[in-house]
């Protein structure tokens, strides 16, 4: 049970770095501010997504279960919205750089 | 000082001290709510309740051998907080009571809140309280941490008074300051991390049975005491003071010239006669002195060469600033150990006396100021008709500074000269006599101008209160009659030294100031005086004019220097220098 | 390597930037900030030397924690006042230099009053 | 060398090459992210050394708040870049360089050799912490053993307050701190600023109230609700109260009023100044905390909002 336990959390985590490794990659080379928000958000809600379930089977409780996936539903309503604030702010002021 | 053995019992009377900083604490918050239009009638309760509180300590302290302590929570150091009081906090309190009690009499006309003008009034009395909290904290908490919080408090009720007007000058004035101050409280909790990692205990005297002369100890030394001469403003470390003291409002100079760095200077003290008593070693405390001479070199100098007469104060408090450090070797024996308590003695009374004497001078310039409309030197002619109190509490202030008996400064001057005697550091007694040279110069240069006639009547742009001068001219007597108050019960000085400043000798030891100030100020003030075309100064003129030529461009060249070492990142530089210097000469003395 | 000696060098360096930072960068905000990195610096400092004495069952010890949270705080209404002085300085003189001849400079005042 | 210490090695490069970043690169605003992303990262660094009470306060406060700080400040700045590019010459830089990194080795040194075993209060620190009732060692010394050290420091607080306020002119005296922020009001940010703060408060008063037994406290909760606050003005759904506002000015001195009022009790009542009676020392020090997390969320607040700006009618 244990040895499943941690396959899902090694599966799951090294998934989430997968994700964030790609994200940053693409922050870094993609061209201007609208492909590089693409990229970043993909690395937070991926990458962060598969970090907490990797993280799940590891949580000694409920309580403590349900604490990992409400951070991850704010970093993805944070995300988005800022995501979005970013990007419209790109394309009214016309950089899109 | 403090106890030998670390005392971890709450003396009676105790609770006095915790007084002492929930009172003018409580006065902030309240008067932060009350608001506007109560904010003055806050302060005006809260001063004679503190003043009662600070002379309260100063009766108990003597029948309670000497000390009193109080455990905050009842919890004992280490893990709890003490606070503890010794003739120096004692003397320390009462007289920032003094100062501030008399700041408000004079403030209370300036800062009337009105219905219209709010936010002056509002924000001064607020930070005058919160000062006040600060430095009673200074003078008694026992923990290096409480020291660092009570100093960051001092800091921000002092910047603000600085841009109290919001000209951008003082903005600038103000940020400069509070960025320094910064890095000056930063290195001093350096040192504190250090201290910590090292003994476990911060309690001051839980320390001072713990140190020995480690080289972490002395690397912390070092950096807290960089740390607290940045918020001293010791040479070179001074390019916050003179626009910060100069640009703020009178009353809030007064207060941040003769208590704020008085706050940073009392933890130093603390630092090296009690926390490591005299750990850090003969050659750093050289290090120190040579400092403050550098700040009585380069302060007197520049007073003497400003028009303004509100940056001619401000430049004689940093060269007193230099005067107080000059304590440092006075009290360390041949052996290199601390022997003399005397020196210290010396170097509180001399603070002391400043603080009366130079918050008197900031509080009638001020009066001078607003009744003039301006604080030029070469238009001061014929004030002392118009102004006669303001120019008498800026006289007397000034006699008392220079050390005229039987002011607390010739007290203080007689003590440490004995010392340097004893020690047989002639130099130090040299760069004494010069700095009272100095002082009696810029006094003798304003009175000169303040006293002359003046062709055309004054006239009077604002009001000239009479509260406002009797506050300055009371304070100014008290620094002129300090040393006849009974200073043995609180500070190690001897009893008779007080009956010696009366004599034939004494006399002696006042002419050699006076004439030598009366010379520098000749030499190297630049600005014309108003007696320039009587015949007499004509042929005094032909007799020194070259020598005076030579002075003013000595003057001129040590201006230059000064604008230099101003430059944020010459101070900076200055300030990282000194930190390693005094590490190296702690490491290399022990 | 413990953790110590790595985050301990990484606090003195910390320091070290910090300093260099407030000394050599001419714009007071970059001043600000380095300020806030020498901070970090000195409160790193302050968790070492309570990592290094942990006991008791604590991973580190709590009262040099305690003490970093209050600088922290004074920290951070330290840079507020600043940056509210930096901002009303930049609004009401149009320049944010704190080097005092330059700006006496840029003042056209020719009578010096 | 275990995948600890390598993983321990790696945040400490990435820790210092943003440090030497935001020292080194010539753009404010770039300084002013890589500032943000350094405090973020030496949060990390808090949780290896297992101060995780520390951690929150640093990542709320430090990096959050006073990242928002910053960036603010760098935005209003961005047009002075350009003028002011005098920078001192390279002999002074390099002096400064070298004279830090001195001090800087001096202080690696002095660490690498502090005494071993290190002097520690932590034991002291359980011994007494029936004495409250509270089995967060961290928030025992905050409220009880340096019960004095945080009174002050809310003192600070307070002072931050009037010395910002105090920078107003004398006309906008008595009105509204900062700009009045203008946002779509079926935008996404006016959305989010309806969705979250419920969530948000109910965040900071868990952090409060966990504080008591585990990481956390009026602080770090206090930091959350700030934050809260700060979305909704920035969303434009409630504007910066005018600070002549007697609540205001109730809410800002609660904390440490408290604070001062229940130290007074102990002085007259108690055995000590800030001494609590152990049978209510949990509730009192409770009570406090609840006046203090209001306290420091509006201080916090009102810090990044600003001077007064605005006539309160507008």
């Amino acid at each position: 049970m244990n040895v499943a336990r941690d396959i899902i959390t090694v599966a799951g985590v090294s998934a989430g770095v997968f994700f964030f490794f790609a994200g940053t990659v693409g922050l870094l080379r993609f061209p201007d501010t609208l492909t590089r928000l693409h990229a970043l958000s993909k690395a937070d809600n991926l990458g962060l997504g598969f970090v907490v379930l990797g993280l799940l089977p590891q949580t000694g409780g409920l309580r403590d279960g349900l604490k990992l996936i409400s951070i991850w539903m704010f970093v993805l309503l944070a995300g988005a919205t800022v995501s979005q604030l970013i990007a419209r702010t790109a394309r009214q002021s016309g950089s899109g750089k | 000082m403090l106890p030998p053995a670390p005392a971890l019992v709450t003396t009676a009377g105790g609770f006095l001290l915790v007084l002492s900083i929930v009172v003018p604490v409580a006065g902030v918050l309240l008067a932060f709510v009350l608001g506007e239009r109560y904010v003055r009638q806050v302060a005006s309760t809260v001063v004679p309740v503190g003043l009662a509180i600070a002379f309260a300590v100063l009766v108990l302290l003597p029948r309670s051998d000497g000390h009193l302590v109080y455990l905050l929570g009842a919890w004992p150091p280490p893990l709890g907080v003490a606070l503890r009081a010794d003739g120096l906090s004692a003397v320390m309190l009462a007289t920032t009571a003094v100062v501030i009690c008399a700041v408000a009499i004079f403030a209370a006309t300036d800062f009337r809140p009105q219905s219209v003008e709010a936010r002056a009034p509002f924000a001064f009395w607020i930070l005058l309280l919160a000062i006040w909290g600060a430095l009673n904290t200074i003078f008694i908490a026992g923990d290096l941490f409480t020291l660092y919080v009570a100093l960051e408090l001092l800091t921000f009720a002092a910047v603000p008074l600085v841009s109290l007007d919001g000209r951008a000058e003082t903005l600038r004035a103000a940020l400069r300051y509070l960025l320094f101050a910064l890095l000056g409280s930063v290195l001093y909790l350096m040192g504190t991390a250090l201290l910590y990692g090292l003994y476990g205990t911060l309690d001051i005297a839980l320390l001072s049975h713990r140190v020995n002369a480690d080289s972490g100890v002395l690397i912390a030394a070092a950096l807290m005491t960089t740390g607290l001469l940045a918020k001293t403003a010791l040479f070179p470390l001074h390019l916050w003071l003179p626009p910060a003291h100069a640009g703020a409002p009178a009353a809030a100079s007064a207060i941040l010239s003769a208590l704020v760095v008085k706050g940073s200077f009392f933890i130093l003290v603390r630092l090296w006669f009690d926390v490591m008593p005299g750990l850090p070693g003969l050659a750093a405390a050289q290090l120190l002195a040579a400092l403050g001479a550098g700040a009585i070199l380069f302060g007197s100098v520049v007073a003497l060469r400003q028009e303004r007469l509100k940056l001619l104060i401000a430049y004689s408090t940093l060269a007193q600033i230099g005067y107080l450090f000059l304590m440092f070797p006075l009290a360390f024996g041949a052996s290199g150990k601390l022997e003399s308590d005397q020196a210290l003695a010396g170097g509180l009374l001399q603070a002391v006396s400043h603080a009366t004497a130079k918050a008197a001078m900031f509080m009638a310039v001020g009066s001078i100021y607003a009744g003039l409309g301006h604080d030029r030197i070469t238009g001061l002619c014929g004030v002392a008709r118009a102004l006669p109190l303001s120019v008498l509490a800026f006289a007397i202030g000034g006699i008392a500074l220079m050390g005229v008996q039987p002011s607390g400064a010739s007290f203080a001057k007689e003590l440490l000269l004995q010392e340097t005697a004893r020690t047989g550091q002639w130099w130090w007694a040299i760069v004494l006599q010069a700095g009272g040279m100095f002082t009696t110069a810029y006094v003798v240069l304003v009175l000169s101008h303040a006293l002359a006639p003046s062709d055309q009547p004054i006239v009077l742009v604002g009001p000239a209160p009479l509260s406002r001068d009797l506050a300055a001219l009371v304070l100014a007597l008290c620094s002129l009659f300090l040393g006849l108050l009974p200073w043995d019960s609180y500070l190690p000085a001897p009893s008779d030294a007080a009956s010696k400043l009366f004599g034939i000798d004494a006399l002696s030891k006042l002419l050699l100031p006076v004439l030598g100030g009366a010379a520098l100020a000749i030499l190297l003030s630049p600005w014309p005086h108003p007696l320039g075309s009587s015949a007499a100064w004509k042929a005094l003129m032909r007799v020194v004019g070259p020598l005076r030529r030579g002075c003013l461009r000595f003057g001129s060249l040590i201006e230059r220097g000064d604008e230099v070492l101003r430059q944020w990142s010459a101070a900076g530089i200055s300030l990282l220098l000194v930190s390693l210097l005094l590490a190296a000469s702690m490491l290399a003395a022990n | 390597m413990s953790a110590v000696t790595v985050f301990g060098l990484c606090a003195a360096a910390a320091v070290g930037l910090g300093l260099y930072g407030l000394i050599a960068n001419p714009q007071p905000l970059r001043k600000i900030i380095a300020f806030n990195l020498l901070g970090s610096g000195v409160f790193l400092m302050f968790g070492i030397v309570g990592r290094r004495g942990a006991a008791a069952g604590f991973g580190n010890d709590p009262v040099p924690q305690a003490l970093v949270i209050t600088g922290v705080v004074v920290a951070f209404s330290a840079t507020a006042l600043a940056i509210a002085l930096l901002l009303r300085l930049f609004q009401i003189a149009g320049s944010t230099t704190l080097n005092s001849r330059a700006a006496a400079s840029a003042r056209s005042d020719p009578s010096g009053h | 060398m275990n995948i600890a210490t390598v993983f321990e090695i790696a945040l400490a490069a990435v820790v210092l090459g943003l440090a030497i970043w935001t020292i080194a690169v010539p753009d404010t605003y770039s300084a002013t992210v890589g500032f943000i992303a350094y405090g973020l990262l030496v949060a990390l660094i808090w949780v290896r050394l297992d101060a995780v009470d520390v951690a929150l306060t640093e990542a709320a406060i430090g990096g959050g708040l006073g990242g928002v700080l910053l960036l603010g400040a760098a935005a209003r700045l961005r047009d002075t870049e350009a003028m002011t590019t005098e920078g001192p010459s390279l002999i002074v830089r390099l002096s400064a360089a070298i004279l830090s990194a001195s001090i800087a080795a001096a202080l690696a040194v002095t660490i690498l050799l502090l005494p071993d075993p290190a002097p520690t209060l932590a034991p002291a620190v359980v011994a007494n912490a029936g004495a409250t009732g509270m089995t967060n060692p961290v928030t025992n010394v905050l409220m009880a053993f340096r019960g004095m050290d945080t009174m002050l420091e809310k003192v600070v607080l307070l002072l931050a307050i009037v010395g910002v306020w105090s920078l107003a002119s004398d006309q906008a005296w008595g009105g509204r701190p900062g700009p009045r922020h203008q946002a779509d009001p079926n935008g996404v940010l006016a959305f989010l600023a309806r969705l979250l703060p419920p969530a948000g408060i109910v965040v900071g008063i868990y952090i409060l109230w966990t504080g008591a037994d585990h990481p956390g406290g009026a602080f770090q909760g206090g930091a959350v609700l700030a934050s809260m606050w700060l979305l909704v003005i920035m969303a434009g759904l409630v504007d910066t109260p005018p600070v002549r506002s007697r609540w205001l000015r109730l809410i800002l001195v609660a904390g440490p009023g408290l604070f001062l009022a229940v130290g007074l009790g102990g002085l007259c009542f108690g055995s000590a100044f800030l001494a609590y009676p152990v049978a209510f020392a949990k509730p009192l020090i409770l009570s406090i905390e609840v006046a203090m997390l209001l306290t420091i969320a509006t201080t916090l607040g009102l810090l990044l909002a600003g001077a007064p700006e605005r006539s309160a009618e507008r």
